[in-house]
């Protein structure tokens, strides 16, 4: 599904992340773990674009996406859930969830200048799509408010129910269960599983080991903008490097 | 040392806190719990003074620190910069103090804050808030975006600062094991209202707290 | 529509100038001169026994907002002095023309009169005018080669370069440097530079406003030896006194107006002598050039009316067509095939002299000639 | 040789006016994030006040210093308008900074009339390995010198210039360390002012002031200041002075009257280049 | 239901005023309509896509250029109009490729630039009259239909303003004008979510300019003059204050905004005409007033007068109105 080969990115000189090699299967969850600044973030916009590697490949679905700009990459089938939430100011939760399936539909300025049949039949499923996005992460009742004024575990949330509306093929959670009590974690969880059973190749990063070891199949752990470790939760936990460099002594 | 008193703060027409009366005493760790949209950053932000109150009193008494919900560094400035213009209020200038505490930030001290990662933002903010030397610090979400093992740490010194130089610690925290293992007493906060106050270790009993705040299945 | 309750027993002159924007200082110098000659005239017990009332309106420095101020006043006046701006002039033009207003252009553009248009007069000398004057002077002077020097974002100095590079060869002048600058521009050097490296005797420069007292104070500083001459638009204490003691010898241009002291006496030393003296009263200062194209308008119009012998705007375009007038701009000598009606004799080449400006010895010479040919 | 340092000297000194202009923008918006569109008027307030002021027979130094002065108390003024009340977004100021330049117009046609005015400075000149150059323009350089290497260590060094910044930067998170950030703005824009009056004091015997003037000046200053992201001195300094040589050059070695698109053009290249080098992602961060 | 009572009024009152007015106040009511549709997408590009220009006066006058050269080498007059908007959408696309790799007052800057450039080549050019300018450009035409009065072409000033308003409207209920909202807060957001935000952005500033160029062809019909001087840049700067001053981000605050911002400066011009006033009177009048009057609307109604009004009829108060 996303094969990742060898690549780099610096800035200012100091690596953020070097020579990342990388695969992640067909309907496969991949947890993605390590200290604070090992690249993780980084990673992501590399593989979704919002970053240029300095050197390697990355692949998607058999294709050679790292010369494709981000908004190219999401229509292929990737939909990234940002560490730092961002919404759509000025709009409702709504809306926003609806500009996520900007890639799945097609009127344009001439269709909605002229409000052909075409981009009101657009309108109706993308609406109908959006409240059934919003259902699933529980944010029906927040639909008419403004996104900006929702608290931050909401806006979370609205991010993920706007990522899944593009029915991404593969979806990057960046930190998805920071900031949420033990029991919405709990309804992300299930989510996640969900989502997993219904095919879906998720890559995801997260500080809350449990919550990363329930859910992966596999964990990767980086550590300085390298790939320190590669295995299942249980073998990574083990790892005597792990420990020392990330988990440290409460796990 | 905290002392709020029916206090009223809305947005607009929409009351965010709704006749909250809560104290903290002097040299004590007190967490407050709640889920997302209870009130928890409009309490921490108006003890701040970023949010004026609608009616009720807060008092504070004693030079308060507030870590902020999202962080909030100056992005444009370095790290060093950043910790230094912690102690405005202080006169505190020299930041090794909070080198030896997070020496990660040591070696971040050049770098522009706002291309940091999300937990080494975290680790400026705990370190600049800690450059006022408060008497009160308010946390608003501590071990939000930080690897297990910092988390850890700056826990365990936030409970050295209690215990030495007698902090008063309001704690706003999602993980709700890590809040009740260093707060003695916890209140917990629903649409703007206090439902529940007690003892971390009788709070931990309650059934409805446990199965929301400290989960069954995940361990 | 837009009658308004004054009696028909006034004669309404509209006047639109730019009160705001960029050319308010040329705009608010051309009203106050047309509000002297109103005042006069009404001391004077008015024209045809009525009283002359101004009705005058703001262009804001825009050709559209002139066409707003026109419409807005076009139904109670009964001829138009009209803006000093060119753009603004040139948009009024066609609506005057069409409704049949007698109109006196403050601007002066060539485009106005090329071609006539029967209602359309223009009062300022024409730059061309102002080119000419200066390549006989030169021939007088019998300097062959020179530089020119020109602001190519100001109408009127466009084409008085234009005119300039025309009329040379007939003169018998070679321009050696040709080379504009721009409004803005803030350092000449690059000008002189030029000049100096080439072999012209003199640097003409066209421009008005900063331009003028930049360069020309940057002239000074750069050493340069070729005489600098200057356009009419330095003509004023608003060139004069920034300049101080450097601008001493230089030459320049002005209309004959500037210099009436240095004029024998006669009916054009009275007549700018009957402007000058209360403006200077009122105001503290001389009448700057505007102040006199204003003025010169305003006699033209108030004679036409005299002659036409009644406010019908035919009559009084048929009174401008023939109309013989001395003003403080010179003899205005209008014909159904020349509405500008000056000519370059009433032009003055001065030099810089104890802070004056003084006619040169060739200018005196050929004002005295032109006046005494006036009567 | 001889000519092509002429231009250079000569467009440094009229990149420096600009650059003069700039640093009070840069100044105002670093601090307050406000694009200040009345900066312009400072200069026009102090050069119109110093010309008045030798014109009474004041001595020079004292008239350009109360004229400098003037100039902040404008900007204290400006600041107020602009900054005052609280929940003013910065582009609702950058309005108010419009409206109060336009308002100073009025003021100004009071006081001085609408015809333009001059002030004398250095006379006389000085030559250079060959390159003439007006004495007032060495002022004008030395000045601008002066005054950038001072707001960068101002701004870079201390720990006030680091405060006034922090509060742009992020103007919650200075409210959270305790910075009153309406003060700081107050003082940023009476520093803005005071550095405009010096731009004006000097510029005026170089060329005349009137009222509307600030038009011309702001559009250079603004271009300059963009230049360095409104954030940073030592590049807007840079850019102003790109700005001036091109222009000087453009006249000198091309045609003078295309001088302000080359030199506009110029800095809308290098922009652009500047742009494609970072990266959507870093201007977005958080 | 009283969104619908409230637009038949006002299109009402909009076709009866041109019948109504005399020649005088139909040139404000014109120039006023021209000005509302430049100033409908400024606040498109500003209020909805978060894009700065400085600049729109320049894509009028492109507008106006056009359409004066096409009528005045004998093209009909309708081609003319027809072209005016192409031609300025044209330009935009071929200006705004490399312009719209700039943000914010970067932005600002270069659009500003491009037509300080625009108009100062127009100054020089042999065929766009350098600074004097085109004059007698013929009146606007349909077949043998010509629209000699100020009424007709207040009746065709306010159809093309309804035209731009519709389309406006129109776009930004859609999936382009979410798109255009989104990418106003993150393009980095708006991009994974497959939002295209480079051509979006060449987009809505192409659709701006043709909105400019439409009211650019529409002013050179009806001055029958074009020049540099009819576009300082002073006049891009004032379509922005008509925008932020009636509200940006809604298209009713565009218009109100122009009507607003116009009729103030012709009311005070009026005021200090009136005889008995000093010499320096209508400079400082109108200076003095309209800047006043726009401080104190900008300080009091930091989000404009629609929203404002809508607040206080709707019976909300202060907080910034959602769409
Ligand atoms: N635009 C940038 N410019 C400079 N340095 C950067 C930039 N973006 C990231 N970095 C640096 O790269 C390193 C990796 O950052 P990244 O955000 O990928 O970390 P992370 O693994 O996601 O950490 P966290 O768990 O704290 O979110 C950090 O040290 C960070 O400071
Ligand atoms: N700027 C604002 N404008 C309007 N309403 C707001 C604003 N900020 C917060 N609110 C509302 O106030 C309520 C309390 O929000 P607050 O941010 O205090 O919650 P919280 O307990 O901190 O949530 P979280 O755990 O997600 O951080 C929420 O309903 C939220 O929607
Ligand atoms: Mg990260
Ligand atoms: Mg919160």
């Amino acid at each position: 599904m996303l094969t990742v080969t060898g690549v780099s990115r610096s800035f200012g000189g100091v690596y953020a992340v070097r020579d990342v090699s990388l695969s992640v299967a067909d309907g496969e969850v991949c947890g993605v773990i390590g200290p604070n600044g090992a690249g993780k973030s980084t990673l992501f916009n590399l593989i979704t674009g919002h970053l240029a590697a300095e050197h390697g490949q990355i692949s998607f679905l058999g294709q050679r996406v790292d010369r494709l700009t981000p908004h190219r990459r999401a229509r292929l089938g990737m939909s990234i859930v940002f560490q730092a939430a961002r919404v759509f100011r000025g709009m409702t939760v709504r809306e926003n969830v609806m500009v996520g399936l900007h890639g799945r539909t097609r009127a344009g300025f001439v269709s909605a200048a002229l409000r052909l049949p075409r981009h009101r039949r657009d309108e109706r499923e993308i609406a109908a799509e959006a409240s059934t996005a919003l259902e699933r992460v529980g944010l029906a009742e927040w639909a008419d408010r403004p996104a900006d004024r929702l608290p931050i575990g909401q806006q979370r949330a609205l991010q993920l129910a706007r990522a899944l509306c593009a029915r991404p093929r593969l979806l990057l959670l960046d930190e998805p269960a920071s900031g949420l009590r033990a029991e919405e974690r709990e309804r992300l969880a299930a989510l996640v599983e969900e989502l997993r059973s219904s095919g879906l190749t998720i890559l995801l990063i997260e500080h809350d080991v449990a919550f990363v070891t329930r859910l992966a199949d596999r964990v990767v752990v980086l550590d300085l903008g390298q790939v320190i470790a590669d295995g299942s939760p249980a073998e990574v936990r083990a790892d005597p490097l792990v420990l020392a460099a990330y988990l440290g002594q409460t796990s | 040392m905290i002392d709020v008193q029916d206090l009223v703060v809305s947005y607009g027409t929409a009351t965010a806190l709704d006749h909250l009366t809560l104290t903290v005493a002097k040299g004590e760790m007190v967490a407050l719990l709640g889920p997302n949209g209870a009130g928890k950053s409009t309490l921490a932000n108006t003890l701040a003074g970023l949010l004026e109150p609608a009616s009720g009193t807060v008092s504070v008494g004693g030079r308060l620190a507030l870590i902020p919900e999202g962080r909030q560094l100056f992005p444009d400035l370095s790290v060093a910069d950043n910790l230094a213009l912690g102690g405005w209020r202080s006169g505190l200038r020299d930041p090794s103090s909070v080198y030896d505490l997070l020496p990660r930030l040591a070696e971040l001290s050049g770098r522009r804050a706002g291309v940091l990662s999300g937990g080494e933002q975290q680790m400026v903010a705990f370190g600049r808030a800690l450059m006022s030397r408060p008497e009160a610090l308010v946390v608003d979400e501590l071990s939000l975006g930080l690897a297990p093992n910092v988390t850890a740490d700056l826990a365990a010194h936030l409970a050295g600062l209690n215990r030495t130089q007698g902090l008063t610690v309001l704690l706003i925290e999602q993980n709700a094991r890590l809040a009740f293992e260093l707060c003695s007493r916890a209140y917990v906060l629903e649409s703007g209202r206090l439902v529940t106050e007690g003892a971390c270790a009788e709070l931990a009993d309650d059934p409805r707290v446990a199965s929301a705040y400290l989960g069954g299945a995940i361990t | 529509g837009g009658d308004t309750s004054t009696g028909p027993d006034t004669i309404k002159v509209g006047l639109i100038v730019s009160l705001t924007g960029n050319y308010t200082p040329l705009g608010s110098e051309d009203k106050k001169a047309v509000e002297l000659a109103v005042e006069q005239v009404n001391a004077q017990g008015g024209l045809l026994g009525r009283k002359v009332e101004l009705v005058s309106r703001d262009d804001k420095t825009a050709p559209d907002q002139g066409i707003v101020a026109y419409n807005q006043i076009k139904g109670e006046i009964d001829a138009l002095i009209g803006p000093v701006f060119s753009n603004a002039a040139l948009a009024v033009e066609p609506l005057a023309q069409r409704d049949k207003m007698p109109y006196l252009s403050l601007a002066p553009a060539q485009e106005q009169v090329e071609p006539i248009k029967s209602y359309v007069f223009v009062t300022p000398a024409l730059s061309s005018m102002y080119a000419e004057r200066y390549l006989q002077y030169l021939q007088a002077e019998s300097i062959k080669t020179i530089a020119v020097g020109w602001d190519s974002k100001s109408a009127y100095s466009v084409s008085g370069h234009k005119s300039m590079v025309a009329l040379a060869p007939k003169y018998g002048v070679t321009i050696a440097v040709d080379e504009p600058y721009e409004t803005t521009t803030s350092d000449f050097s690059p000008l002189f530079t030029h000049v100096r490296d080439s072999k012209a005797e003199a640097l003409v420069f066209w421009g008005s406003g900063a331009p003028g007292v930049t360069a020309a104070k940057q002239y000074v500083a750069s050493g340069l030896k070729t005489p600098l001459f200057l356009t009419a638009s330095q003509a004023s204490k608003l060139w004069l006194e920034p300049m101080g003691a450097s601008a001493e010898g230089m030459t320049v241009q002005s209309a004959i107006g500037v210099v009436g002291d240095h004029l024998p006496d006669g009916k054009q030393k009275q007549i700018i002598d009957q402007m000058a003296k209360p403006y200077q009263q009122k105001h503290g200062y001389p009448p700057p050039q505007f102040a006199q194209d204003g003025y010169s308008a305003s006699l033209l119009l108030f004679e036409a009316i005299r002659k036409a012998n009644s406010t019908d705007k035919t009559k009084i375009q048929q009174a401008l067509e023939t109309m013989d007038l001395i003003t403080p701009n010179g003899r205005f000598r209008y014909s159904a095939t020349d509405h500008s009606g000056l000519s370059p004799e009433f032009i003055s080449v001065n030099t810089v002299k104890n802070g004056q400006f003084v006619p040169t010895e060739w200018a005196t010479e050929q004002l005295t000639k032109t006046v005494n040919a006036a009567g | 040789m001889s000519a092509f340092l002429t231009y250079l000297l000569n467009g440094l000194a009229v990149g420096c006016a600009i650059a003069l202009i700039a640093s009070g923008l840069v100044t105002i918006h670093r601090v307050t994030g406000v694009v200040n569109f009345a900066q312009g008027t400072f200069a026009v307030v102090a050069g119109l006040c110093a010309s008045s002021l030798l014109g009474l027979g004041f001595p020079h130094g004292l008239s350009e210093l109360a004229a400098v002065l003037a100039a902040a108390l404008a900007g204290l003024l400006t600041g107020l308008a602009a900054i005052g009340r609280p929940g003013t977004t910065p582009l609702s100021s950058l309005i108010v900074t419009l409206g109060v330049g336009v308002l100073a117009y009025a003021v100004e046609i009071v006081l001085w009339g609408d015809q333009p005015r001059s002030a004398p400075g250095l006379a006389g000149s000085v030559t250079l390995a060959g390159a003439r150059i007006q004495t007032q323009h060495l002022l004008v350089i030395g000045v601008t010198a002066a005054a950038f290497v001072l707001l960068a260590l101002f701004f870079g060094r201390t720990y006030l210039g680091k405060a006034l910044t922090a509060c742009a930067s992020n103007p919650c998170a200075a409210r959270v360390v305790g910075i009153d950030t309406r003060r700081m703005g107050l003082l940023a824009f009476a520093l803005g002012g005071l550095l405009g009056g010096i731009a004006g004091v000097l510029v005026t015997p170089l060329r005349p002031i009137s009222f509307d003037t600030d038009v011309t000046l702001i559009v250079n200053g603004f271009a300059a200041a963009v230049f360095g992201a409104l954030n940073r001195p030592m590049i807007a300094l840079a850019g102003a002075l790109l700005l001036g040589v091109a222009e000087t050059m453009a006249a000198g070695y091309g045609y003078g009257s295309h001088q302000l698109e080359v030199a506009l053009g110029l800095m809308i290249v290098v922009m652009i280049v500047q742009a494609s080098r970072r990266t959507t992602l870093s201007q977005e961060s958080t | 239901m009283i969104r619908l009572v409230a637009g038949l009024l006002v299109a009402g009152v909009t076709l009866a005023l041109p019948a109504l007015l005399d020649d005088s106040i139909l040139a404000v009511y014109i120039l006023l309509g021209l000005a509302a549709m430049v100033t409908v997408g400024v606040s498109l590009l500003m209020g909805y896509a978060g894009q700065v220009s400085l600049g729109q006066g320049a894509f009028y006058a492109i507008g106006a250029y056009t359409a004066a050269l096409l009528a005045l080498n004998g093209a009909p007059p309708l081609l003319g109009l027809i072209a005016a908007p192409v031609a300025a959408a044209v330009s935009a696309l071929v200006i705004g490729t490399p312009l719209l790799r700039l943000r914010g007052h970067h932005l600002a800057f270069a659009t500003l630039a491009m037509q300080l450039i625009l108009l100062s080549l127009a100054g020089q050019l042999e065929f766009t009259g350098g600074d004097i300018g085109l004059q007698a450009i013929p009146q606007f035409s349909v077949g043998s239909f010509e629209l000699g009065s100020a009424a007709a072409y207040a009746y065709l000033t306010w159809a093309g303003l309804a035209l731009v308003m519709l389309v406006t409207h129109n776009v930004i209920t859609s999936r382009p004008g979410r798109a255009l909202r989104a990418l106003a807060t993150s393009e980095t957001a708006a991009a994974s979510s497959g939002i295209p935000v480079g051509r979006y952005k060449l987009v809505v500033f192409a659709l701006s300019a043709t909105f400019a160029g439409l009211a650019g062809g529409i002013y050179c019909f009806y001055t029958g003059y074009v020049a540099p001087g009819s576009f300082p840049v002073l006049i891009s700067i004032q379509y922005i204050v008509m925008a932020v001053v009636g509200g940006l981000g809604t298209i009713w605050g565009a218009v109100v905004g122009a009507t607003a911002i116009t009729l103030l400066v012709q009311g005070l011009d009026r005021l200090a005409a009136l005889p008995g006033m000093p010499t320096y009177a209508p400079s400082v009048l109108s200076y003095a007033v309209y800047a006043l009057v726009l401080i104190v609307v900008v300080l009091f109604l930091p989000h404009g007068l629609v929203p404002a009004i809508s607040g206080h009829l709707s019976g909300k108060r202060k907080d910034a109105p959602y769409r």
